[in-house]
């Protein structure tokens, strides 16, 4: 199945296309018929695994859950772990890709939004890497709640401009990058974090991440000796479950599961799910494309709420409205309170900690699994590692000791 | 219809003004304001932007307002309404100025039925490319309107010449890089860009690039380098920095 | 060269041993043999990389620092990626090692010393995997500075023993490990973090730790096309340099260079160098083992003091003392005040973040590329990564905005 | 010599005993009155403990004790002091307890040197083992000193036989896992453990395992399972809970 193939290019079904101010026409006109010719170039391909490899610690491995297999005692639970990624998350994946694009096309510097900061971080990362210079635009309620991400992008010589319109969250960051790219365009690369966005992004960043996909097609029909009955995946922009799909959208008896942000429950303003049933979203356009967006009568886009930054956001991939729409892949939504259980499950249980996006791949995973068979098999993609949420976590759980720590850590003279 | 009303403007004048507001920012009261003082000075065109919360071709000032107005509670129902009264009660012609999705989620016909009972004679969809208007475009001409295709100075010639093709009403000829309001002097290869334009227009040429004073005009106006003179960000500055009288002598120094 | 096959089984030239209270002996003897027959028994050693490669994702990747290498305009430098390694850091191999062998033990519950965290959260995780009971032991000054790390000890499913006496840091932790050994060897085995302690654990932990070396080689060697001219690692108990150095002991042509905690500077307290020049070490015997440590003239334990908690220690491997005694291995020290600029280095120009113990290794090792020819290579052990390190290295490096953040999280109102 | 003053006493009393202090803990002066009282009690033997910084095989009160001490400055020369000073006033014998790295910057030599001009009968080097300790043995021969060998209940048949083929003075016969200090009731397999040790015990058998009761002693005494009862944490315990005057009646209880 060529999701990419469409009558019409950069479409998927009625979803994608490219609605931009005609000042980044020719820019982005430019970056396809870049990203077309490293796509027919085979050494391009070759150049990308080798610096994942090299740079990244690629590929990574398929865990087999074995306590928790044996505890729920159903289907065999096997995970991806994007967690090990240089920089903890499969985001590495399509920066590093994006970083080779970029010099290829003689570009000095690079933009990026961010949420949760991990496409931040990546892309942060990337330009020290590769050179450029590197503006992150984020949120202002995500700068102050993500201070340590801030940090590291910092310290890795960005400039992180902290956006003070909207929601001042992840959607804002976008449209913030997307205005300087319509002034920088000359010398800027938009680094696109997520499956989203104008054409070529969700075909560009799906395109990179597809190497989740394909390093787990035969890891795990080696492992599990058949190929997965269902493949799991969190679904923020949804990108790193485009990059799991990928492997596996060719084979019809592998249903796939995007898993979305279920937040406090499924009432206007409480979640992020917009393929997910009971959900209000419809078909919009904003952001540069079309496709399913958590807005009103009028079009005004709502609220969204999730524990997890990397899910909190409006729209989500063409493609995979796309793939919802002709029923390949399910959509599901995770509540904050199951994800915080799942994640302490799997840590106790496995001593992993997954990221609180990729718990939300879990909890379904985790619920699912109980009802099927022994001999079946599922497999989790772990986008990225908990280490980032501590804050966030340590709040949920309630710990009294972070708590008492942070107190000291500020200055706070106890009473 | 519209390029003919444009046209007659700038036979008698030189060059025609389009200004710009932002419906309910900072409030609707505050935009009849305006508008009175825009109808006096002798400005031709409004474009009455509808409000939108993901404003990506907008700038700072635009952004806030965009945002400030639909926290107020502003919906498509008022700005139809003061677009209405504005058409009425004024003696320039008013346009639609929005975001995509707006239109696309009020249905594209359904949109433009509801714009021309409102008495406006076109549209400006800065996130809408040529490739996705067909639909858009037959919805206005059905109700009379015009859709007003925008070309950028990063646009190869190719481009220009294609989108020129398809110009109906008058071409909005951005001459800046980036967003609404931000402060680009003209750069070297902008001259190039008017001739290229002009080489292509078979419609009038609006240009904005931020203007706010006498000489702006004028250098527009010089070898015919365009019809329509567009003022945004410099009227709700002036209107938000020193009111309704500061807007009156604003205009008074620049088109008086 | 086997520097494990002294005429005096578990000595190393004059150090090593094993000086334990009599009641363990029957412990240390059994896990001796244990040890011994899993060594013997090629099985072992192909399910514990096995082990590795399916959940810790190894093998980790050599990078090549091509933007340190041309800005510095000396040797090639090359960087073994531990911090790649689950949990990020190299401590993982050793526990995974001994979860396998606890496990043939029959044996159901695992307490380990941690001064950083590091190696608490590496046993902790292993725990969890294994499924056995576990207790780390940790210096209170540790708690309270190291606090994520014991958070995530905890949700792994540890309980986290605050060690009151003595120094309060890494060194007490191990005494108390030891006490509480003493009562429970029936079922529980002693995860020591490093290659100190009484026979077999310099031995065992230097077995687990040759992952490194054994990797680094064969790689290094296809990337540079030769081997390196020098090998650099930290030096905390030196688990981390015995795991690397091992590669290349028989290599008579590489250098192999330990770096130690030069703190604050040489004066007594103010460093843990136990090796560099200038240090007052001696030998002693203490904590089960015989080896360099920093003491006084009668014997009694100095402070110790670094920027980096896992390098915070007064004694140090016997083999690396042997080894340093007949000049195989050359000790250098690094300050907490260079640290911190390597740090930065490393970040702005490539990227990745080492951890502040690792740091030490870069320290030195670009120190000396300088003067290096450009056609010579070195190895850089990272044996981990830093994003643990961020109350740290914001406090080193004096950022407001993180202060200002802490404050908002211990919910402090702004004066 | 050590050896056969303990089986004189073992033949006058039925059960030596043998107190413990820490050096310099909680003072020297308070160390005086605990030996003073173990004195009159009529106690056999008194291990003077060395303070260590890392006293891996002491439990929390000793601990405690140990770095307690060293806060305050206690040096080896101290210890020496107090024990030259005890050996000559009270009537018991002097051991020095602590660890091996104490005798080791010292030089093993000059350490027993020391130890004999303090007055001491021997040394008990918990950290110590057999494989270890052929250096030391031949210091602590040439001086007249027994260096006492420890044997725990986790031993093996053989490795009890083996270290007692070596024993000097008597056997420290540990009777609980664990540091000193814990409260480890008799396992089962303990009678056993007290047969192995009595087959093949040429010497002395001292044991420890938190004695704080005459019904202690009295189960030591029964069937000869032991010639020396160590008390340590007992005697300091109640010295820091009620001083001399409860020391005192804590040895009338138990030893009156
Ligand atoms: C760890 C992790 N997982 C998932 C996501 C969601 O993004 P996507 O749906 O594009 O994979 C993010 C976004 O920041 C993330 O950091
Ligand atoms: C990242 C890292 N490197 C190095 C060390 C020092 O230990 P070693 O010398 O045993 O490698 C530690 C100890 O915690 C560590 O966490």
């Amino acid at each position: 199945m060529d999701v990419f193939n469409f009558d019409k290019k950069g479409y998927y079904g009625q979803y994608g296309g490219a609605f931009i101010p005609e000042v980044l026409k020719t820019t982005i006109d430019e970056l396809t018929a870049w990203f077309e010719k490293a796509k027919a170039d085979p050494s391009f391909w070759v150049a990308y695994v080798d610096l994942l490899h090299e740079y990244c610690g690629r590929p990574t491995p398929v865990t087999h859950l074995q306590n928790l297999s044996h505890k729920i005692g159903g289907a065999q639970i096997y995970v991806k772990r994007e967690d090990l990624n240089h920089t903890g998350a499969h985001k590495a994946n399509n920066v590093m890709g994006q970083g080779l694009l970029v010099k290829r096309m003689g570009k000095t510097r690079v933009i990026a939004e961010t949420g949760a900061g991990q496409h931040g971080v990546a892309t942060a990362t990337m330009a020290a890497r590769f050179g450029f210079d590197c503006t992150i635009y984020m949120g202002d309620v995500d700068v102050h709640r993500q201070r340590p991400n801030v940090f590291w992008m910092e310290q890795l010589g960005a400039t992180v401009v902290p956006v003070k319109t909207g929601q001042q969250t992840l959607k804002d960051a976008i449209s913030d990058a997307l205005r300087d790219w319509a002034h920088s365009m000359d010398t800027t690369h938009y680094v696109m974090g997520t499956v989203c966005g104008p054409h070529p992004f969700p075909e560009m960043v799906s395109y990179f991440q597809s190497i989740i996909g394909l390093e787990a097609l035969p890891t795990i029909k080696r492992m599990a000796g058949k190929l997965p009955d269902r493949v799991y995946a969190c679904v923020g922009g949804g990108s790193n479950a485009m990059g799991v799909f990928q492997g596996f959208l060719d084979y019809d008896s592998v249903e796939l599961i995007g898993v979305e942000a279920g937040g406090s429950g499924m009432g206007i303003g409480q979640h992020a799910a917009r393929l997910a049933k009971g959900t209000t979203a419809s078909a919009g356009v904003a952001q540069g494309y079309k496709t399913a967006f958590l807005q009103d009568d009028e079009g005004q886009m709502l609220e969204t709420k999730s524990v997890a930054a990397g899910l909190d956001y409006i729209g989500v991939s063409p493609i995979l409205a796309h793939l919802a729409e002709i029923g390949r892949v399910r959509f599901e939504a995770a509540t904050d309170t199951e994800v915080v259980e799942a994640l302490k499950m799997v840590m106790q249980y496995e001593g992993i900690i997954p990221a609180l996006e990729s718990a939300h791949a879990f909890v379904q995973g985790l619920k699912e699994a109980a009802d099927m068979k022994k001999d079946e098999v599922i497999l989790i993609n772990q986008s990225g590692r908990g280490d980032k949420d501590i804050f966030t976590v340590a709040e949920a759980i309630g710990d009294p000791a972070w708590d008492q720590f942070l107190r000291e850590k500020a200055g706070v003279k106890d009473a | 219809m519209l390029e003919k009303f444009v046209r007659e403007r700038v036979n008698t004048k030189g060059i025609a003004v389009m200004g710009h507001i932002v419906c309910g920012y900072p409030s609707f009261e505050a935009n009849m304001e305006i508008l009175e003082e825009m109808d006096k000075a002798g400005v031709d065109l409004v474009e009455m932007q509808f409000p939108f919360s993901e404003p990506i071709a907008d700038g700072p000032l635009f952004l806030t307002a965009n945002q400030a107005s639909l926290d107020k509670g502003t919906k498509i129902a008022d700005c139809f309404n003061i677009m209405k009264e504005a058409s009425k009660r004024f003696s320039f012609k008013t346009l639609m100025m929005g975001y995509y999705n707006t239109v696309f989620k009020a249905g594209e016909v359904n949109f433009c039925e509801r714009l021309k009972a409102s008495g406006a004679c076109g549209l400006i969809v800065p996130d809408l490319p040529l490739e996705e208007d067909a639909g858009l475009v037959q919805a206005a001409e059905v109700n009379n309107l015009s859709l007003i295709r925008l070309v950028a100075p990063t646009n190869t010639g190719e481009r220009i010449q294609q989108i020129l093709e398809h110009a109906s009403g008058f071409v909005y000829a951005v001459a800046r890089k980036g967003v609404t309001g931000s402060k680009t002097k003209f750069a070297e290869g902008m001259e190039e860009y008017f001739q290229t334009i002009k080489k292509y227009a078979s419609v009038p040429v609006a240009v904005g690039f931020g203007i706010s004073q006498r000489a702006d005009l004028d250098y527009l106006k010089e070898q015919g380098r365009a019809d329509i003179a567009v003022m945004g960000t410099a009227i709700l500055k002036t209107y938000l920095e020193s009111g309704r009288e500061g807007l009156a002598s604003f205009f008074k120094n620049i088109m008086g």
